[in-house]
């Protein structure tokens, strides 16, 4: 059951020095209880995409379909979405330490979103609503911190109020813009099985959006792999870490420090990402492509389904057949072309 | 690769910051920011020092290069006891240390131009290399991959990646014996990251530099280090060639580290047992009594709460023995989460014992 | 909550105590010669001496000093030199006019730089927005007489003679007290209608800072993190930009009110000056210029008092603005 | 491992933009702004008369302080209003207003930015050594800005004159005097942040000295906040400069300034008759003011887009 | 054991410079000028003047810098004006600072004006320095002393709660140093002023 469908959503911005593409036609759905890790380097616009869809971006040119529970979120009219966003869509951001409110008690904010949708709800009763959700999302003793300022909290803390404060309404979706980047190993674990148990329990759909692979391959169903503003491939989580068919992902899980043994040099993507102003002709990737040919330099290529498995898309000019993209691998493994 | 020859050695460096005023708690505010710690780096080595952030080790590393006064220990650089130099005796030795730091954005001056910027060294020490000091820049441009016309662009026209190789190239510039690298590539996307690491390992071999190697990314210290060191609020816990600390790590803090760092290999995840500590860091200002990490330990004993553990040798000698700091180290097949603290105070145990203490914390 | 009050009311002795100290040093015991300046040029000798033992002048600094500490406890700042009015009553008759054109001016400036402030901050780059920083800029670089003396000419001068009298002439009207018998009007009415030219030559020209001081604030909260977490919450634009941005933009200004509030209570020179209102801005003026020490120690006193109760006043302002600053 | 140089270098992109400088960037910005470039030139204008004042006056004719009682005043002694022989009339002793603008320019600017010159140049030099040094040296340079800064500047600087004489040097320690601590106070903050920043760690780590940081790293950095503030600060002490003579204690008398001139025409009201002796001078002071506010607006807008960045978010 | 970190050399004031310079600028000043009188004129009249002078002194000293407070081997010692409360730190409930330090023990709450935030700093958010926001090396620390304070006094009550055992009780003593040099200037200037 698909809840969010997105189609050729495009973002532009007016800078002083041009018009910066951050999102170029991007299309994707999101399963209801499931999760899609949209994964990207910096500047893919993995963040722009999902802020749009709530409206977030402030100056930008927007264009595409957003089907969410019948209600086009892009040309949803500001009240419209206003009564989606904290109702049905909740969202939670990267640094916990600055997206609370420093003047406001936790517990108020908690009870401002619950009562910013249902005003027949009383304060009591939207304060004792909070204090469940804070002793849900594992925060000790939430009757009385349920008054206490966020600068009381420690950063693992605040990010779990922030999970309350979005799941504060049984929303159906949750999006998470790089919800652990900003905290500790330890306290990143203790994040990604609040998620999971959150999911399990309320069957919420997430939007995972992170440029961290092994937070992927804990959390994500599905997979989006963002590239200068396109989606350059989405498969089912096991593809792509066993079986990608895109160059780019491909050099992504290959540049990874644990794939190779101590003593040889890593196998990184050479070149820098695109400038988002004036881009390359054909494939954005093509500069940077081991596999590159005249075609990849000519036309744009057009995510499509490959190895059989509609699941499975990537927009890449080679063959989509297993064995053949196998065999090509193979033969730029011993040209040490990878170097 | 690398000798046995120690190029620099520390034994019981503590740096403390002081806080708030004499008035105030008698002057007796202090945050420890490194206590009691003891290393040898080998000449052409790569020791890697990982920790969570607030455990000390950008300190520590500021210490060893001595941009930090010592409160204790002593620090041999090189075979010459470099605790207490003061700035005049030290200048001749900062062309043999440098340090690569880990903002692309802050660690070059934005209204400087990358060639006076990569210059900076060979401007203090004198010109000691052949060929006028715009050679020798564009020379190092070169070596680090960037295109030595670019001499006189500002930071600001490049990229992360390109900013770390001329922090690198301005290292590299008086051709120093140990380089410092604070979390030189935890800023970078991961393609980039793989670039920068190769170079630093290629640069390493060519001219024979040794690195202490600081970093929070297990799986990029593990790739690059040839020791490694585990701090944890401002101790080292663990410490041994990375092979052994990382099939056999034996302290607690160590094992959570490693289970809870994200692979990004499905299968291999899920087979793991996972680990999660409970708690957070607790804050420098007044470290917990005896062994640091008790309140979080999920096999923290009665002991441990009063005697202070101190870093002993497990197994092997010299430099390249695996040392731990904990009463009851782990056995490399036992596993951390089938064990339950014997202690009531551990935030674990504190669940439980819906104890007043709690409120101690508001 | 006593705790603090009690502390902060020593604090605020100790600074009053200090700026006596200060103000009794740098006039007394400065080298300067009042008595010849009094005598007038054709002095003699003796009539210097004469005067400075009848003003006390000779006696040893700690006299002078303890004398006029112990006779300012009991409410007496001593005479000026030339008309011997006692300083307390010079204090009482311009405070009333200098407080009473600062707190008019405030509620005017506040309400008009704030609000714009607000406005052009909500609608960056709009036509309001525009029109609103031009003009903050014009009045921001109107100096007060400059825009006192064109207010004049034309809401007065030009206006009675062309027959109707909106706007009075200058001199102040006292709301309340007995009447004063070379000054008629007296009560409210009286009173406004003489200040309005005064309240908003002084408003136009702080509001202009306050509105480009409130739109920097403002800009700079509306790009914080937590204005974003606000909007993803579903709440209105209203909503967001008035308790959750506004609270965090406000503190900054609340402490720059506090200043200037103490500091304009404390005579505002050339707003008295041009309208003729004999507030402590220009007693202080003239003692100045005549060097009469006396009077200037005392109008100094009294503005460090309004500065020692403005600062506690924003500090209870905070106390009401933002819950984490709790007294009690 | 073999001695060739490190991995074959991967061409560094070609970065599209073309290269520049933050002056070019901050230049190619200023142009964009009509508004600051009319300011910069009215206010070039204004300089420019200022600094040639004596040869406009001797090419009109005029002298500025010639009191030409016969036909400078009409037949009852009031002073002409603007007509062909004075282009803006003629003051109480019968002078040409015209004349005494020019003059005056030269008058106001100077001391304007005379005495910002001064308060600048200690200003950034104590806010550096208080910022870097921090310590002692810091306490002491903060707490006497507290000071400085809390002084009511208008009646202070009356006592200063009263104590100290009026004469243009007076006046131009008086208003350099209040103007310092603002430009101390900004820089100490800037050099407070920026000690913070590891560019300069890595200098310290190069074994930079004190002086080297503070002039060749801290420096630059703050070269922005001391133009921006230089252009603010300028108005800010002609205004000043103008109170000052407005209530009397400005530049001695003969000598013509805008503030002296207004306060004449205030004597006795005598501005209701003759409208042209505030509107002229009271004019050109506040278009002086906005131009160098809306320059130093510009300037800020070009060099720190902070605004900009703020706006897009 | 507990291992206590050991006194460090430089410091500022918990108030910031504001309160407590304020303290020491006035009680300095006054000192001086008490000398001052007595010794430009040793009269009666400058002994009274002296005496009087040396009253603000007393205050200044006495409320703005005397107060603070002290932890002795787990007892929290609240220093006041003319008090000292020994409170034992495992008796303690909750530590809250916000204008003041605040001790609660049970329903009753221990108060010192020698820690706290001024309300300009605590509306800026200074108190965030204390809990998960310490950044390595301290860099921050000098701005928020009073946060540390707290983060300090905290530990001291958890570490001291941790090690149980019988907790002696709240003693208050007063303190004979500033009462007694109250009692005696104000006899020495009712004589002086009787004489």
């Amino acid at each position: 059951m698909v809840l969010l469908h997105v189609t050729d959503l495009n973002v532009s911005f007016d800078t002083d020095d041009g018009v910066v593409k951050a999102v170029r036609g991007i299309s994707f759905d999101v399963d209801r209880g499931k999760t899609l890790g949209i994964v990207g380097e910096s500047g893919s616009g993995k963040s722009v995409s999902t802020q749009t869809l709530a409206g977030l971006t402030r100056g930008a040119r927007v264009s595409g379909s957003a089907q969410f529970d019948g209600l086009d979120l892009i040309k949803a009219s500001p009240s419209q979405r206003r009564s989606v966003l904290g109702r049905k869509i909740g969202m939670i951001f990267q640094d916990p330490l600055t997206s609370l409110h420093p003047a406001y008690r936790v517990g108020a904010q908690i009870v401002e979103t619950i009562r910013a949708h249902d005003r027949s709800i009383s304060k009591r009763a939207a304060r004792l609503r909070a204090i469940e959700l804070l002793g849900m999302v594992g925060i000790p003793f939430p009757s009385e911190r349920v008054d206490e300022f966020p600068h009381q909290f420690s950063g693992g803390m605040r990010q779990r109020v922030m999970i309350a404060m979005a799941m504060a309404l049984d929303p159906t979706l949750l999006i998470a813009d790089e919800p652990t980047t900003a905290l500790d190993v330890t306290v990143q674990a203790q994040v990604l099985e609040l998620m999971r148990k959150v999911q399990a329990e309320f069957g919420t759909a997430i939007i995972l959006i992170t440029h961290d692979l092994g937070v992927i391959a804990d959390v994500a169903d599905d997979v989006a792999v963002m590239y200068a503003g396109t989606i350059v491939e989405r498969a089912p989580r096991d593809e792509i870490f066993y079986q990608p068919h895109h160059p780019y992902t491909e050099g992504l899980l290959d540049s990874m420090p644990g794939r190779v043994e101590r003593g040889q040099p890593l196998r990184p993507v050479k070149g820098s990402p695109p400038s988002l102003i004036d881009l390359p002709p054909g494939c954005p990737f093509a500069p940077r492509c081991p596999y590159r040919f005249d075609r990849c330099d000519q036309e744009v290529p057009v995510l499509q389904t490959v190895f059989g498995d509609e699941q499975h898309q990537s927009a890449c000019f080679l063959p989509t057949e297993i064995e053949e993209r196998k065999a090509l691998r193979e033969q730029l493994v011993e040209k040490g072309g990878i170097r | 690769m690398s000798s046995d020859e120690v190029l620099l050695s520390a034994s019981g460096v503590s740096k403390r910051f002081n806080v708030g005023s004499r008035g105030l708690l008698g002057g007796r505010l202090q945050l420890s920011a490194v206590d009691n710690v003891s290393l040898e780096i080998k000449k052409g080595e790569t020791l890697g020092l990982v920790g969570e952030s607030g455990c000390g080790k950008s300190s520590l590393a500021r210490c060893l290069t001595r941009l930090y006064d010592v409160d204790e220990g002593t620090i041999t650089f090189d075979g010459r006891d470099i605790t207490n130099l003061g700035r005049r005796q030290m200048q001749p030795l900062r062309s043999e240390m440098q340090m690569i730091f880990q903002d692309p954005y802050g660690s070059l001056n934005p209204r400087r131009r990358v060639g006076s910027i990569i210059g900076d060294a060979l401007a203090i020490h004198g010109n000691r290399g052949k060929g006028t000091r715009r050679q020798q820049v564009q020379e190092l441009m070169e070596i680090v991959g960037l295109n030595p016309e670019h001499y006189n662009r500002y930071p600001a026209d490049f990229s992360g990646g390109q900013r770390q190789r001329i922090g690198i190239a301005r290292a590299l510039a008086l051709k120093p014996k140990l380089i410092v690298c604070d979390e030189p590539v935890s800023a970078l996307d991961v393609s980039i990251q793989a670039q920068v690491i190769n170079l630093l390992q290629d640069l390493q071999r060519e001219f024979d530099l040794t690195y202490l190697f600081i970093s929070h990314d297990l799986s990029v210290v593990q790739h690059i280090s040839d020791r490694i060191a585990v701090m944890y609020l401002g101790r080292i816990v663990e410490s041994g060639p990375v092979e052994e600390v990382f099939t056999a790590s034996s302290h607690p803090y160590t094992r959570a580290l490693l289970s809870a760092k994200p692979i990004a290999d499905p299968r291999a995840a899920e087979q793991r047992d996972r680990i999660v500590l409970a708690g957070d860091l607790p804050s420098p200002i007044s470290p917990p009594s005896g062994c640091r990490f008790h309140p979080r330990c999920p096999k923290a004993e009665q002991d441990c709460v009063t005697v202070v553990p101190t870093l002993e040798i497990l197994r092997g000698a010299g430099p390249d023995a695996q040392r731990v700091e904990c009463l009851h180290p782990l056995e490399a097949d036992q596993d951390l989460s089938s064990f339950t603290p014997s202690i009531a105070d551990t935030i674990i145990g504190a669940d439980a014992a819906a104890t007043g203490s709690r409120e101690v914390a508001s | 909550m006593i705790r603090f009050i009690f502390v902060r009311l020593i604090t605020g002795l100790l600074v009053v105590f200090l700026v006596s100290v200060a103000t009794f040093l740098m006039f007394f015991a400065a080298p300067n010669d009042v008595a010849r300046t009094m005598a007038g040029k054709a002095a003699t000798p003796e009539t210097i001496a004469l005067i400075n033992h009848r003003l006390g002048l000779d006696q040893p600094l700690w006299h002078q000093y303890g004398h006029f500490i112990w006779r300012a406890l009991h409410g007496d700042l001593g005479y000026d030199y030339y008309h011997q009015r006692s300083v307390v009553s010079i204090i009482k008759g311009a405070a009333p006019v200098s407080l009473s054109i600062a707190f008019g001016a405030a509620i005017l400036w506040m309400i008009l730089g704030v609000g714009s402030g607000i406005i052009s901050a909500v609608r960056p780059r709009s036509f309001m927005d525009r029109a609103l920083n031009v003009l903050a800029l014009i009045f921001y670089s109107m100096p007060t007489f400059v825009l006192g003396s064109m207010l004049l000419f034309f809401l007065y001068f030009k206006l009675t003679s062309a027959g109707h009298a909106w706007f009075p002439a200058a001199g102040y009207v006292p709301w309340f007290g007995k009447p004063d018998p070379s000054n008629p009007q007296h009560g409210f009415w009286p009173w406004m209608h003489h200040l309005i030219l005064p309240w908003v030559t002084l408003a136009l020209v702080t509001a202009a800072a306050y509105t480009r001081f409130t739109r920097g604030s403002m800009l700079e909260v509306l790009s914080e993190d937590y204005i974003r977490t606000a909007r993803a919450k579903g709440i209105s634009e209203r909503r967001v930009v008035f308790r959750h941005a506004l609270r965090s933009a406000l503190t900054p200004v609340v402490t720059q009110f506090g200043i200037d509030l103490a500091i304009l209570a404390g005579g505002t020179v050339v707003t008295e000056q041009l309208f003729g209102m004999h507030g402590l801005g220009w007693n202080s003026l003239t003692a100045i210029t005549n060097q009469d020490l006396p009077v200037i120690v005392g109008i100094l006193l009294v503005v460090s008092v309004f500065v020692v109760v403005a600062n506690f006043l924003v500090d209870l302002i905070y106390a009401v603005l933002d819950p984490r600053v709790r007294l009690y | 491992m073999s001695a060739t140089p490190a991995t074959a270098p991967p061409t560094a992109p070609k970065t599209t933009i073309v290269a520049r400088g933050p002056w070019a960037l901050a230049w190619r910005r200023f142009r964009k702004d009509k508004v600051a470039l009319i300011a910069a030139a009215v206010m070039a204008v204004i300089i420019l008369v200022a600094i040639f004042a004596p040869l406009i006056n001797s090419a009109l004719g005029q002298d500025p302080n010639y009191q030409d009682q016969v036909n400078g005043l009409d037949v009852n002694g009031l002073p002409l209003g603007p007509s062909g022989a004075h282009w803006l009339g003629t003051d109480a002793l019968g002078r040409d207003v015209f004349a005494r603008l020019v003059y005056g320019a030269r008058i106001s600017i100077g001391i304007g930015i005379l005495s910002t010159g001064i308060a600048v140049a200690v200003g950034v030099v104590l806010g550096l050594l208080a910022g870097y040094f921090r310590g002692i040296v810091d306490v002491i340079i903060a707490r006497l800005l507290d000071v400085v800064l809390a002084l009511p500047v208008v009646l202070a600087a009356v006592a200063l004159v009263a104590v100290f004489g009026q004469s243009p040097l007076v006046t131009v320690l008086v208003l350099a005097f209040f103007s310092w601590a603002t430009m101390a106070r900004i820089v100490r903050g800037q050099v407070i942040s920026l000690r913070e920043r590891e560019f300069i760690e890595a200098a310290r780590s190069l074994g930079a000295s004190s002086t080297r940081i503070m002039f060749v790293e801290l420096l630059p950095n703050l070269v922005m906040p001391i133009i921006i503030y230089f252009s603010l600060l300028v108005p800010v002490n002609i205004v000043t400069n103008a109170v000052l003579a407005f209530l009397g204690l400005g530049i001695p008398v003969p000598t013509a300034d805008w503030g002296g001139m207004i306060s004449d025409a205030e004597a006795g009201g005598l501005y209701q008759q003759a409208w042209w002796l505030v509107f002229f001078p009271g004019g050109v002071l506040v278009l002086t003011t906005l131009a160098f506010n809306l320059l130093g607006d510009g300037i800020r807008d070009a060099l720190d887009p902070r605004i900009e960045r703020l706006l897009r978010k | 054991m507990r291992t206590l970190p050991l006194a460090g050399p430089r410091a500022e004031s918990a108030q910031g410079t504001g309160i407590r310079g304020v303290g020491w600028l006035a009680g300095g000043v006054a000192a001086a000028l008490g000398i001052f009188f007595v010794v430009s004129s040793p009269t009666l009249g400058g002994v009274r003047a002296c005496l009087v002078v040396w009253l603000v002194t007393w205050c200044a000293w006495a409320v703005l810098i005397r107060p603070r407070v002290d932890v002795q081997d787990d007892v929290i010692v609240l220093i006041g004006s003319v008090r000292d409360v020994r409170i034992p730190a495992a008796r303690v409930d909750a530590v809250r600072v916000r204008a003041y330090l605040e001790l609660v023990v049970g329903r009753r709450r221990y108060t010192s004006a020698a820690v706290g935030f001024r309300p300009s700093s605590l509306a800026r958010g200074h108190a965030d320095l204390a809990r998960g926001l310490v950044s390595e090396g301290g860099r921050r620390e000098v701005e928020s002393a009073t946060a540390y304070a707290a983060e300090y006094l905290r530990s001291v009550v958890a570490q001291a709660r941790e090690r149980g055992g019988e907790a002696p009780p709240i003693t208050s003593s007063v303190a004979w140093i500033p009462l007694g040099s109250l009692i005696v200037l104000v006899l020495a200037a009712v004589a002086a002023f009787s004489l």
